[in-house]
Parts: structure tokens; C-alpha cells; sequence
């Protein structure tokens, strides 16, 4: 059949930049609009990377500037370690280029796909090279290239490469030109927001189109980049393994030990026990049905899970509090950093905050931020695992109204740390729905959440007990004069009253049958350490308890008594005597004390 | 209304609660009052007068929160107003007492509700019915048809009157202060109370009253203290036999035990209001399938009505237990006038006579 | 109740219902009956009689669905009832009816409601009213009190009472017929009748019948027919005034307007049942503010029936727009018992004496 | 610094199998069970693509084997073009390798990702090998191959390669041993199931580990293969067309006409007016800047849509409605295949239908099947634009009940067809939120609806007349009891007013004051045409109308009439005489029918 010939004909080779031209909403660039933002955010995930790796503060410089009415100029700067002029072109000008994706460790980019990838849709709308400026060093010169992608190769082709007088010491520039617009200024602007909360230590400023967003670092700390550690025995799959012996020098025992996370000489044995293999064999000569029991008793055996100290940089609590805290300026925030989990073998770190009141929306439904090793994820909140889980919660046991999400001035920060976060799509937008860590995020918000209902509760239990009370004392007099009018006698005094129930400090002096009483009692919630003083022409010296101090000024006494009064509790004093005289209590607050003498109503 | 010696002692009894108040101000205390609980787990039966009343367990309002405060101070406000009323020899009805608190400011009432509720604690804590207070109940007595004579004290006379003989076919309307009223002669055998006004009817038209010497009385629907307090006296004074012929349901049961053994809302009055010898003659849950009656399916409300009832101390009889578990098992109410199903003298002829005898009346 | 030549006419009219409907059948037609449509827009104002019955819009309901067939099998079965129970001198209540209708099978009716619909028809297409079917109203009459002397044929012969003198303090209560009463003397200036009994007891412990010859009548909320009837007979045959003092609320208009212009559910009786002649005194909305009374804000319900009173031909009259306007504007209601908030006495003291003067009957 | 070249180091080009391997999820390689459905999805779309474009029958036989408890064997066989043995290598062994990629027309796979990509995940999870057989026609041999992927390298790797004796003329077979289980074997025959629907011209038959499954061809037409087209003017990116212009050797006037769809002499002088371009500049030498201009001025003139009978190829109503039937046997199905429409530069077409009833779930929510180039869609069904659309409907104006979507026996199916599918991921579950295609989808489903709603409207009006007529004659008999007794008279015969209510034909027959009368009413909705009957003793020679026909049997006259009665209307006949003897009506079924002779009544 001649049909199969001719199909032959057309079959060819596609490269990866082609793939990628056609399929940009793979990788963010759906839309001009989204394009910027998703740019914006490629090179800053480098930029942080960079300096991270380098142990450096950051201190990143965004710029956007409408050039024309559909053309925006986007431009990134950072102080990073600069890349070596001769990887300039395939860093930023090769799809598949970059450091990390062999490696198993924590960072933002992986792929080596999203600034290129951003090179690639900057040349698609305008056809202008994207420009790279980058020096490593105070004792090298800086170079500028301009550099354009060749689709059909997937190879960078450089336009321009000189060297350029530049006044920073080290540090990497990239310039595009874009087709596209400035409508999701405020979604851009909130991914630096975010992404500066997350990152405590980084300064960034940004100048959109005339104006100008500064976000401060709140830490000096430098964040000690995670390290790349060796596959996990559980998480590995026969390919890799196969590939992996394939290249390996040593004998199976070593390999293992080598070759693999937490495998020592002890588990190392077992594994061979179980399958049955000879520590001393080459792991290059194992056969593909060795390999395949080797795989199996790899399963078997206990091994611990992955050094997620390592290999993962949790943001903290307290960096977390702090960011927090600074852009919303909360009435309550707390956070929590779970111990490190894995899912198939890949270690994982959720971080989770809840802050309420503060500068927050009072009304609808609460703001969600959600990172990924570090980055804002802006979009598809809806199919992301974050949302599932906290949708899942039962807010409402937190005294919080839900509506699939919850309800009120309240703000829920989720960050997912992971040698291999798994995104739902290759633009980064989502978390795929992982038991495992959805679990996780269910557990931090959970304990969250009961101390925001503490909280809550507290708050609103303090309010509502001083309304109450207010509430009362307006009524309390209405009935004295009353039950006077009924009774046919004058209105009595009431302030011991009103002072037990506004729970303050009461002093009340009564002479009944010969005997002064003099009492304080506490309504307060707490003890106080309080001086009574009593002026009187009674002579005080027979007092019990006895005063503290007598003093006598012409023919009055001056008894004082320094006593400690334990909350919703009682002091009395007694003497012989007339009931002349006043009393007084210092120690208290004014506005706290209430003293009567129910010698003078009668 | 004007019999000053008892309406001092009223007024003596309403101003010592102010009394009391005042005293608890004046010691820098928080004023409060303590009334006997008013639930089902508070009464209990006594046996000397043979009523429920209210049992020991009491429960203080202290005016520490805004709404036991205002409580007080409107209980201080109606005192006060009843103290001038009794005064004046004055009365009122609640409604109006209700209105005048118009001008009471922040003591004014909310709702009929409160001001009823809080006469009823007056009443609790005085010992004294409402009518002591000058105080006349809105709701309408029953009427009385039957060989009964009697004089009633009006305002414009004495009124004497023969419940058959000086009344047209509706009877004799109980008026609302029973106490105005003095038994002169009857020649009863027994007093017959009903639920509805058709029933009441279908008895004089059958010549019910005639052929078995009965006073006929139509309660409609739950009794008013008046007639309650007149079926008492007519028991206790005159010696006549009382049995209450109601629908049955849980609710008409509750009717029946408003009479025989006092309301939880009125447990303090059971003294004058409750006729502890009064028996319930029906509809009784075994008669819907002893007469095969046109029934109706309990409502969830009504079965929640019935178990309540099963744990109500009032019902706790072996007749009560049985009746009701046998209702609860059947599933099944019947209306008192559902015997009409088996022709219009069913009931005079055949049903009321067997019960009757069986109760060991006839 | 036995007058059998009226009782006969009444089968002739009942009969002649069921002959109708075998002739429709004999000659192949489906069964159908013709009945005015009663609902207010086919109510109208007959000058004559002055008062407002069915005008001529007409429903027929034919057997051709399911309900109306129903509807009309059961009207056959009612008519079979009545038929019987008129030939045998006897008399029920709705709610016999009701329970004899168990033994009709399809017949039998599903709820209260839908006998007495039926009962309404009947006594449109027969033009009787029901106590002519013998079936007696389960509804209470009204009481009365004042200078009126009446006699009233009862099963037990004839009674004289005069309605101060021979009566206690709750009054004459007025039968359910009141065909039976004969008026034999009064001396009366003007009726007043109330809503609620509070303000009866009031007028009777303030003796304004005394002071201004009134005869005192409790409706008793919407008032029954007995009452509708008696009210139209002592203005008819007396010549005496009637007065109507309600509460201040759209439902307490229809009080009124049922009393004076007929109600739309007995349009079809409005010349027996309704007196022209009745006058509102109060409480009107201009009360509310001009005596500053005590009030209520309406509420949804109240402003709807507002609204709904303005659409009611009954109500078309110059006074009527205005005071319902004004109401609607004020947004408030108040009870009659209100003016108490001004003083026990100001009503019969104040109030009454000025509305009756303004009225030109003091 | 030392670091940048510490960085530099690490640096190094990803191969796009590894990038694949490593986010085998992108692919619908999620899990081993969902990998196995991906497989199965991957080799049939290929095989009916291929036979679509050698314009074949399809013949498809699909077998899954359980070789171990973890290992399942899969195979597909075609009785396509087969594959020329020098590209099989590529085919299957190396990841972007294709025909479609660069073609623009409809076709179910495109990328040349998806074959290999199954091999990529086989020789991952087991490391077997895949078994590929194909021959390209009678008179050539078969080859077998055993291939695996280099992946560092994204290469095909030949194990074995040899010729064989296969007993078909030509086609391809597939075979791949997979570590996963049969967990979804639900969702794998509906997916054949409903690849049956979408492609009544395929046979498809599979072995489910012995379980036999067959889906008939409906259809013996052959599909034309969608054809090529060129770019439309209004869907063409600048990247896109420097590159066109790169590699032309035309002038511009010509290079527009014969690169780009639609695009005519007249359309490509105002282009070039509007640019201020000469026509006869050669294409390949113009300036970015004139490429811009150019593009701009191409957006600009009126150019009809892409020719999309062309390149697209729908399923077409009835071949829906057939391939329907067939699978659910439904009480009502519709479907429509709407214009075709254009969203950025690329044709689509909608296809929709609504089923109803038969063998659907009585209950629950609507059963809903989404295809994209005939290719069924199986997950991600809330992501996708279909379920929006659908959801965004008011079924209730359609007298369906709606919780999201439509709730009932209802099946929903939806098929869009285009050059570019816009899906959300490269798995392929989901089309994206394109507003041009939602509103197709709505306007499609929005008629069916109303037409869904008129059967189901139509349906129980019938019914319920029906039962009404019924209840009500249930009663009159009873009507004529009770009135009977009352007046004291017999029951009269209500067999007429049955009649009328049953909506029957009555004769009825009724004599008064020496007149008889016969007459027949037609209470049916529909004409009736009887022979009305007459035996009588009386003369009905006067009859009135005159009778077609008189017949005298003895003392006995026998009149007919032959009628046509209008459906609620009636027919009389009268003559003089005593009504004795007997009426009948024929040509009415005789359920229909109530003949009553009224003068036998009283």
C-alpha cells in the first residue's frame, strides 16, 4: 500500500520549542495578559534561586513599561551570582536547559523551561530579541547578548553579544518586549505582595508603568539553600533504577548505600537477602529480572524517610508571622511548619497560617494565599489540592460560616515544600489532589483553626460580659427608685452594686451596734495589692485585723492597711466606734474603684 | 369588688416583695427573687388536698444580667401598680394593665406574654390569685345547662337563677369571678363537661340533661381558671360527681388534666382551681377500636405529645400508662363527635350510659 | 325544630338539585352545576336591600374532571343526608355531618373544610341558609347585656328573660337560632358592639349601659352567625342603632364590614345577616394619633390586607379611602383596649361619649 | 564569583523524554490505572486516525491480559496502512515525532506524543520491551520489533528486528507490558463504548482478561480524511509568520495567497495597501518591522472564516442519533450538528445530542459524553468547558430538574471538532474556557432542549388526560346511583358520557314524539370515517340524511351510512317511527367504541 509511504514522508521530528510554541497555556502564557505576569514570575524564581544558592540577600528590581499602546517592555534585575557568558544563551535560549532537574531538592524552578519559555512568547507576539545582561563578578566585565530562540532546533541564536559597562558588581538584567496588556495589574501586583511574604529575606521594588511597589525584606537571615540528596528507595521507579545501575561502577552493595537515600550497610544487606543477590555482583551486569526483585525487596525493607532537613527551606513560623504581619497588619495570626511527610517517596513540608481582622475584607469569603516552594500560585484556585482541603474543613466548628470556603475577615496561607511539588499542569498553577498532603494541610488549618476560635471566642466573651454589665447598671437604678416609691422611703444608694457587677474594686464602710465594718471586696478577675485608709475620730487602734499604720492629726485617726485581695473575694476590718469618718482605697485604677459609705444614706 | 379587708391583706402581701428588695439594695446587694421552678419535674402531688402543686426546688432571678434586671424592675412597676388599683377599688383586665404600662418607660412590656407570665410569679409569690388583684382574666367561662339554682352577685344586684328554667338553649354563662356566685338548690346527679359546643348541643337536643339529671357544660376547648373554679365548687360544695368528656387526643387529655390534677402553668392555684375527683369518661384511646370510631393518624406532634405525657407525674396512673401506650401502639385519634358516624343517638343512647355505669355514675 | 312547612320547601329546593342532574345524565350529559363565582370582584352592592350580595358571574363545575366529579357525588350524598334528616325532624352539627359522611365511601370527605364549602353551595343554589337544613352552627354566639326583655322558644318550652335583670355579669348568650327568639320590649338608645371582652367587662364595670341606655354586645372576635343575625334583627325589628367598636386593624374592619355590608363568603345571606345600617365608631386610624395611643407598626400581612381593603367594593366610600390611606401612611395599629394607657374610665368617660355625639346619637 | 561557574557546571540540556518521564501526569500517565486507559486511548486514536487517512473500514481488536498479580499485557491491532519499517523506530521510540504536527486540520492525535509516551511509561514500570508488528500491504512482509526509548537522549533504541509471518495483509499491532491493575475496567469499556458512538464506522472488539465486548460498525461509509489547510490570516501569531516568510521564495502578494487560507487577489492587494508593502518585494527579504506592519494589516481586511468542510470532519446528526440508539435505546433522541465557527484563527465545530429515557439512570445526574475529535474525554469533567456550558443552561425552563447539571434519564453528549482542540492540559481530559465555543455548545443544547422538553411536555399531557378521563369515570357511576335514589328513579345509562369523557365514538339511538334519531359523536381527537348501521322495523327510507344503502331482510329494515365525522363533532340522522330495533358503528376499533340505544332505558 502506497498509503503508508506517503504517510512516512510527512513524518518528521518536532522540536521541543515548537511543541511549546503551540502549546504556551501548558506553561502560563494562555493569554498577552497572563504572559507578563507568568514572565514576571519566571525570572523572579530565578532570581531568587540564584541568590539562594549563592547565599545572597536579594534585592530584585522589576520594571514595566508600556512602550506602545500593545507593547509592554518587562525588565528583571537582580543581584544574584550572574551567569558565565558562555551559558547565557542556553539558559535563556534552549527549552530543557538548566541545573535542576536532576536534582532532588527544593527550589522554584525545575524544568529549565520558564524563562525560555518566556524568551519564546516574547519573540511569537513582537519578534524583538530578548536581551540578557549578566556579570559573575567585580573582577569580570559585564556582557550584554541578544538573544533569540530557533523553534524548529530548539538551539539559542545570539544576535549581539558585547561587553557592557555596567555599575553592578554581579547580578543578571533580562529585557523582553511583549504584545500584550497591563489589565492584570492588580493580580501582578499581589504576586509581588505574596511573593515577598514568603520570602522574608528578599527586598523587592517594582516599578509598573510609573508606579512604584517597595517591598521591604523583614529578614537579614540568609536562607541556607536546601541541598540535593539521592533518590529515596520508595519513590523510585524500575526505569530509573535500570538507568541508574546502568551507569554505576560499584558493586549492588554499594550501590544501594550510595545510590540511595537512608539505605545503610544494614538495610543494604537486607535488601540482597530478600532478593536474593550477591552484594559483590557489578549493579551494571544485574539483569532486568534482578533488577526487578531487587526493586521489590527495596519495597520490603524499613527504611527511614527522606532527609527533608536537607533537602527542603521551610519559610519557618516566625517568618511567616512576620510577612504576614507587615503586608495585613492582622489582629490575629498564627502559624504552623508540620514535621516533613512524603508521598511516594518525594519529601514534602506543608506550612500553613491563619490571620483574622486587621485590614482584611469584613464580608465574603476569606483570602486564600497559596505557595508552592515559595511561590504565589495566582490562578486555578479552584482545581488546586489547597482549596479541596480547606473546603473540606469543618469551619463552621470554629464558629467560622462557610461556604465551601470559609467566611469573614480571614486569611489562610498554605505553602508546600517538596523536592517535587506535583503541579496539576505544567503551568504551575494548581496542586494535584495528594492524599497525603491534603491531609496535612487539613491537619495544620485544623489546629489553626481551634486557636482562631480561642481567639475569637475570648474576644467576644470579654465584650459581651462589660455590655452585659453595662446593660444592667442602667437598670439598677430605675428599680431603687421604685421599689422607694412603693415602699415609701428615699431611693438607697447603689454604687456597691453597680461596682460588684462592673466586677471593679468596692470599699464600703457600716456601723451597725457600736461596730465599724470596713470591707473591700474584689469583683475584678485578678488579685490586687491595695491601702485602705480609714479617717476617723473612732480610735482605729482596736481594729482587726490591726491596721498596717495609725496615725493620729488632731482629733482624727489615720488607719491604713496594705492588704492583697484575691479575685471575687473579701477584706473586713472592725472597731468599736461611731461611724465618723471616711475611707478610701489606693493601688486601684479610678476608674476601677468604688467606695461608699453606707453610714450616710440613712 | 370592693371588700376591704381581704384587699388589704393583698396589699400588704404585694408591697413586702418591694419591701424585700429594698432591704437587699440598701445592704449593697443585688436584688433578687426566688420562685419555685415551674416545670414538669417540679410538681408533685399532694396528698392532703389531692392536687399537684409546685415541689421544693426554687429558682432565683438575681438582677445580674439585663434580663433578670428588667424582670424585676417590671415586677416592681406591676406592684406598684397594683397597689394603687386595690387603693382605688378598681379593677382591670391584663390587657389593659398591658396598655397602661405604656407609661412605665423602659418597665413596659414587651408582649401580653411577659405581663400574663409575670402576674402568674405575683401569684406564686403572694399565694393569692389574680382576682385578688383586681385583676380580670380577657378569656370567656363556659356555659352551664342543668337542674342547678343559683345566685349571682353582680354589680347591679343579686341575680338568682335556675340553669334550666331562666335560660335560653345556650345556658348559663359562668361570669368571671366565681366567687361572686352562692349555690342556692340542685337536683344533679352529675355534672357531664365537654370539649365541644356540638356535643354540648347533641346532649340538649337528645334531652340528655333531663333523662339523666345531669348539668351539661361546655368547656370550649382548654377551661378558663372561672370554669374551673366553678366545676370545683360545684364538686366540693354541692357533692356532685364530675366527669370530662373530651376528644381523644393528647391535647384533650391535657384539658382533663387541667382539671383533675392542675396545670404546671397554675400548679400554685391547684388549691381552688383543681377538681381532684373529676374522672374522664372519653373518648379514651380503647373506645376507637372498642367502637371501630372514624380516626384520624397521629401527627409527629401528636406522638410527641403522648410520650411526653407518659412521663408527665400526673398521668402516672395504670389506667393513664395503659390508655396511652395503647394510643401510641394503634396510632390512631378520634373527635368526640366521630360517634356520629354511628347515627346521631349513638352517643346519648349507647355510649355515654355504658360508660357511665361502667364508672359506676348510673 | 319543626316546621314542616318550611321544612318541606327546603326538600323541594334539595331534591330538585338531584333532579336536575338525572336529567343531564338520562340524556347523555355530563352532570353540572352552576353556582355564582364568590370571589370579591363578583360582589355587588344591591341598592334595595342595601346590602351586597353575588352579582351575576356564574361557575359551573361539570363532572368532567376528576374533582368536580367528585364534588358533585358528594353534593348528591349531602343532599341525600339532608334529605333524610329533614323527613325524620331531626338536627345536626357540620362536624356530625362530617363523621356521618365515614359511611359515604368515595364521598366521604377529606377535611372539615370542604362539608362546609359544600354546605355554602347548598345554600346559594337553594337559596336557605343551613339552619333551614337543620344543621347546626359550631360556632359560639355572642353575649348580650342591657335593657332588652325577650323571649326565646327553646326545646323546653318558652323562656322570658330580660337581658339586665334576669341575666349574671356574663350576660344573655344568644343561640345558635335565633329565629326562635321573640323581642317583647326594651328600652334601649343605641347598641354597642365590641371585639374583645376586656372592653365589654369595662363598659359593664363603668355602667355606661346604665348611664346611656345601651345594650352591650361581645362579639367575640369575627362574629358567628347567630350574632350577625341577632344584630340585624334588633336593628330591623327594633329600630335600634347599631354601633361597632373594633380594634384598630384591617381584620378588625372585616369585623365590621361582615356585620354591615355581608362578607363574601355569605354574600349569598347577606339579607338576613347583614344591617346596613351598623356604623364604625372606632378605633379608625385617626384615633391612633389624635389620642395618641399606644400602637404596633404593621405588619407585612397587615399592610397586604390593607391594600387588599382599598380593591373591596365594600369598602369604595369616601371615609373608608381615607382612613386606610392614612393608616398605610402612619404604618401603625393600635387595640381597643389601648385607651386604657390613657386611664381606666377615659373610654367610656372620653372616647365613646364623643364619637357617639359626632355621630349624632347622643 | 566562583559560584557562577560552580552553576555553570551543573548546567545542561534536559531531553524531552526525560521531562516527560519525570511529569508522566501531563501525559494522563497519572497512575498505573489511569496509564492503562491512556494506552488503550493513545493506540486506538492512532489506528483510526491511520485508517481514516488510508480511507479504511476501521477494524479494531484490543486485548488486556493479566500476566502476574501487578503486570497486565496490552495489545491493539489495526487493519490500517501499517507503518514503513524504517520509521517504526521513531514512531513509537522517540517523543515528538509525527505527521500532524505541522498540518492544520482535524485529527485525534497530533503531537506525536502519545504512542511513545506509553512506551516511554511501559518500559518505566516493568522494563519489557514494547512489541510493535506492522505490515504496509500484501505484497510486502510483516517486521516485528521489540523497541525501547533512550530517554536521556529521546532516541529509539532497537532490541530486535526481524521479519514475520502475520496473517494479515496489512495494519499495525501494538503490545506493552505495564506494572497496574484492572481497577478501572468500568471506565475502560466506556470509553470504548463511547468511542463506538463517535465512530459508527468502526468495528471495535476487545478481550478484557476474557471478558468478551464487541462494538459493532453502524455505518458502512467511509470517512473522508480531513484535509490540510493553510493558516488563517486571523490566527497567525508574528513568530509564526516571520518563519513562513523565512523559508518562502515567493513575493509577497504571492505569499499571501498561497500561504494563508481564504485569502484571495483582492485581499491581498488591501493587505499590502494598508502596509505600505510592493506586492512583488520577495517574502523571505522583508523586515521584522514589515512583517509587523504587514500582520497588523492582515487582521484588518475582511477575510471570510477557515474552509472548514475541509479540514473538519463532523459526525453528523443522524450518524450520532444512530450511534446513540444503538448503545442506550432511548425514548427520544436529537442532535445537532451546528456551522462551523472560528476562535483565533482556528474552525471548530459543535456537535451536540440530548437522549432521554430508556435504559438511563432513573435518577442522579445526567450521564454526560464529551468528545473532542472524536475522542472520547474521560476525566477532569469539571475543569472542562462542556460541563460549564452545560451547567450555565436553565434546564428548569425546560421542565428539567438542574443541581449543576441537568438531573434525570438524560444523557448529554457534546463533540467538538477542530484543528487545535483547546485543552486544558496535554493530557487531553478537558477543553478550555474559549467563550466562541461555549456559546456553541449552549445554543446547540438549548434547541435540543426545547425539543426535549416538547416530547416530555407532549408525552404527559397524554398521559394524564388519560388517567383524568379515567378517574372521572370511575365516579359517575356513583353520581347516578346516589341521584337515582334521591329521586326516587332507576340509574339512567351513563355509557354515552362515558363515552365522551374516554374520548370514544358513541352511537347513541333515542326516540321522541315518533321521531327517532340516530347519531354518532366523535369525542376522539383524529376524523373518523364509519359505517353507521341501522336494524329496525321501522321504514328508514325518509331518513334524514338518506341512508347510502337500505337493505330489507323480512319485516326488518337495515340502513347504512357511510360517514366521515370531524374529531369533536357529531352526525344525526332522523326519520319517523317507533325506535324499535338496533344501532351499530364499524370502522372504529372497537375499544373505541360505546354504542347506547337510550329508547331501552326507561
Amino acid at each position: 500500500m502506497a498509503i503508508a509511504e506517503k504517510l512516512a514522508s510527512q513524518q518528521k521530528s518536532i522540536s521541543v520549542a515548537e511543541f511549546f510554541e503551540k502549546n504556551k497555556h501548558l506553561l502560563g502564557f494562555d493569554s498577552p495578559t497572563r504572559g507578563i505576569i507568568t514572565t514576571i514570575k519566571e525570572a523572579i524564581d530565578n532570581s531568587l534561586d540564584a541568590c539562594e544558592e549563592a547565599e545572597v540577600l536579594p534585592d530584585i528590581w522589576v520594571s514595566i513599561t508600556k512602550l506602545t499602546k500593545e507593547t509592554i517592555r518587562i525588565a528583571v534585575e537582580d543581584n544574584g551570582p550572574g551567569i558565565v557568558p558562555d551559558n547565557v544563551p542556553y539558559v535563556f535560549g534552549k527549552l530543557l536547559y538548566g541545573s535542576r532537574f536532576h536534582q532532588i531538592r527544593q527550589s522554584r524552578g525545575q524544568q529549565g523551561i520558564g524563562i525560555s519559555a518566556a524568551v519564546l512568547f516574547a519573540q511569537l507576539t513582537t519578534g524583538v530579541p530578548a536581551r540578557v545582561i549578566s556579570r559573575t563578578g567585580a573582577d569580570k566585565p559585564a556582557y550584554l547578548f541578544d538573544l533569540m530562540i530557533r523553534t524548529e532546533k530548539n538551539e539559542p541564536e545570539i544576535i549581539r553579544k558585547e561587553e557592557y559597562n555596567w555599575d553592578r558588581t554581579h547580578g543578571t538584567r533580562i529585557e523582553l518586549e511583549f504584545t500584550g496588556s497591563l489589565a492584570a495589574k492588580r493580580r501582578l501586583i499581589d504576586y509581588l505582595k505574596y511573593t515577598a511574604v514568603v520570602n522574608p529575606h528578599a527586598r523587592i521594588q517594582a516599578d509598573i508603568d510609573g508606579e512604584w511597589h517597595s517591598f521591604e525584606r523583614v529578614s537579614d537571615e540568609i536562607i541556607v539553600s536546601p541541598q540535593a540528596i539521592a533518590p529515596h528507595p520508595y519513590g523510585i521507579e524500575f526505569g530509573t533504577l535500570k538507568r541508574m545501575a546502568a551507569i554505576s561502577k560499584d558493586n549492588v552493595h554499594e550501590f544501594l548505600i550510595t545510590g540511595f537515600s537512608r539505605v545503610g550497610l544494614k538495610s543494604a544487606d537486607q535488601m540482597l537477602k530478600i532478593a536474593g543477590i550477591k552484594g559483590t555482583r557489578k549493579a551494571k551486569g544485574l539483569s532486568s529480572e534482578h533488577l526487578k526483585t531487587l526493586l521489590a525487596a527495596m519495597q520490603e525493607v524499613d527504611v527511614p524517610p527522606p532527609p527533608a532537613s536537607l533537602c527542603l527551606s521551610p519559610i519557618t513560623e516566625e517568618m511567616i508571622v512576620q510577612g504576614l504581619e507587615k503586608e495585613f497588619e492582622l489582629d490575629f495570626v498564627k502559624a504552623r511548619t508540620r514535621k516533613a511527610q512524603v508521598f511516594s517517596g518525594h519529601p514534602f513540608i506543608v506550612e500553613a497560617a491563619i490571620g483574622y481582622g486587621g485590614k482584611l475584607d469584613q464580608e465574603g469569603q476569606a483570602l486564600l494565599l497559596r505557595f508552592a516552594n515559595r511561590v504565589p500560585l495566582l490562578y486555578q484556585q479552584g482545581a488546586c489540592a489547597v482549596t479541596n482541603a480547606i473546603a473540606g474543613i469543618n469551619w463552621r466548628s470554629y464558629n467560622i460560616s462557610q461556604q465551601s470556603l470559609p467566611i469573614g475577615p480571614i486569611l489562610l496561607l498554605v505553602h508546600v515544600a517538596s523536592t517535587n511539588v506535583p503541579f496539576t499542569s505544567e503551568s504551575k498553577d494548581a496542586i494535584a489532589a495528594i492524599p497525603e498532603i491534603e491531609k496535612e494541610i487539613t491537619l495544620a488549618l485544623q489546629d489553626l483553626g481551634r486557636e482562631l476560635k480561642n481567639f475569637i471566642n475570648k474576644r467576644d466573651r470579654n465584650k459581651l460580659a462589660e455590655d452585659r454589665a453595662r446593660a444592667v447598671c442602667s437598670i439598677i437604678p430605675d428599680i431603687a427608685t421604685k421599689v422607694a416609691e412603693i415602699v415609701e422611703l428615699p431611693p438607697p444608694d447603689i454604687s456597691p452594686i453597680e461596682g460588684q457587677i462592673m466586677r471593679r474594686v468596692v470599699a464600703k464602710k457600716k456601723t451597725e451596734d457600736g461596730m465599724v465594718g470596713v470591707s473591700v471586696t474584689n469583683y475584678t478577675r485578678k488579685p490586687i495589692e491595695v491601702m485602705v485608709y480609714s479617717l476617723s475620730e473612732d480610735n482605729q487602734e482596736e481594729a482587726v485585723p490591726k491596721p498596717d499604720f495609725i496615725d493620729v492629726i488632731g482629733s482624727e485617726f489615720n488607719a491604713v492597711w496594705r492588704i492583697t485581695i484575691e479575685p471575687e473575694s473579701a477584706w473586713k476590718a472592725t472597731y468599736p466606734g461611731k461611724g465618723r469618718g471616711t475611707i478610701d482605697i489606693r493601688g486601684v485604677d479610678e476608674k476601677m474603684k468604688v467606695v461608699v459609705d453606707l453610714d450616710g444614706i440613712y | 369588688m370592693a371588700y376591704t379587708e381581704k384587699d388589704k391583706v393583698t396589699q400588704e402581701r404585694l408591697v413586702s416583695i418591694a419591701a424585700d428588695w429594698y432591704g437587699q439594695m440598701a445592704g449593697g446587694q443585688v436584688p433578687s427573687i426566688t420562685l419555685p421552678t415551674r416545670t414538669k419535674a417540679n410538681i408533685e402531688y399532694d396528698a392532703k388536698t389531692e392536687v399537684w402543686k409546685y415541689g421544693s426546688k426554687g429558682t432565683t432571678r438575681t438582677a445580674n444580667s439585663a434580663k433578670s434586671a428588667l424582670h424585676i424592675l417590671k415586677m416592681a412597676y406591676v406592684v406598684g401598680f397594683l397597689k394603687q388599683q386595690l387603693n382605688e377599688s378598681r379593677s382591670s383586665t391584663l390587657r389593659e394593665m398591658y396598655y397602661i404600662s405604656e407609661g412605665w418607660k423602659r418597665a413596659k412590656f414587651a408582649a401580653q406574654d411577659e405581663s400574663n407570665m409575670l402576674v402568674e410569679d405575683l401569684e406564686i409569690v403572694t399565694k393569692l390569685s389574680r382576682e385578688a388583684f383586681h385583676l380580670r382574666p380577657e378569656e370567656d367561662g363556659a356555659s352551664i345547662y342543668g337542674p342547678l339554682h343559683l345566685r349571682e352577685q353582680t354589680k347591679r344586684g343579686n341575680r338568682d337563677i335556675h340553669c334550666q328554667e331562666n335560660v335560653g338553649e345556650a345556658g348559663y354563662p359562668i361570669p368571671s369571678n366565681v366567687e361572686n356566685i352562692k349555690f342556692l338548690d340542685h337536683d344533679a346527679s352529675f355534672i357531664i363537661a365537654m370539649e365541644t359546643g356540638g356535643m354540648y348541643a347533641r346532649l340538649m337536643e337528645n334531652g340528655f340533661d333531663e333523662e339523666h339529671n345531669a348539668i351539661l357544660l361546655h368547656l370550649k376547648g382548654q377551661p378558663a381558671r372561672s370554669t374551673r373554679r366553678m366545676l370545683k365548687r360545684m364538686n366540693n360544695e354541692l357533692g356532685i360527681p364530675v366527669v370530662i368528656f373530651t376528644d381523644g387526643d393528647p391535647w384533650s387529655y391535657r384539658i382533663f388534666a387541667s382539671i383533675a390534677y392542675g396545670s404546671i402553668k397554675a400548679a400554685h392555684m391547684s388549691d381552688i382551681l383543681v377538681t381532684p375527683a373529676a374522672r374522664f369518661i372519653g373518648v379514651q384511646p380503647s373506645d376507637i377500636s372498642d367502637y371501630n370510631l372514624p380516626s384520624d393518624t397521629l401527627t409527629e406532634g401528636d406522638t410527641a405529645a403522648l410520650k411526653a405525657i407518659l412521663t408527665d407525674p400526673r398521668f402516672d396512673t395504670e389506667y393513664w400508662r395503659h390508655q396511652i401506650r395503647l394510643q401510641l401502639e394503634i396510632g390512631l385519634k378520634s373527635e368526640q363527635q366521630a360517634f356520629a358516624s354511628r347515627g346521631l343517638d349513638y352517643v346519648t343512647k349507647e355510649y355515654l350510659p355504658t360508660r357511665l355505669s361502667e364508672m359506676g355514675i348510673l
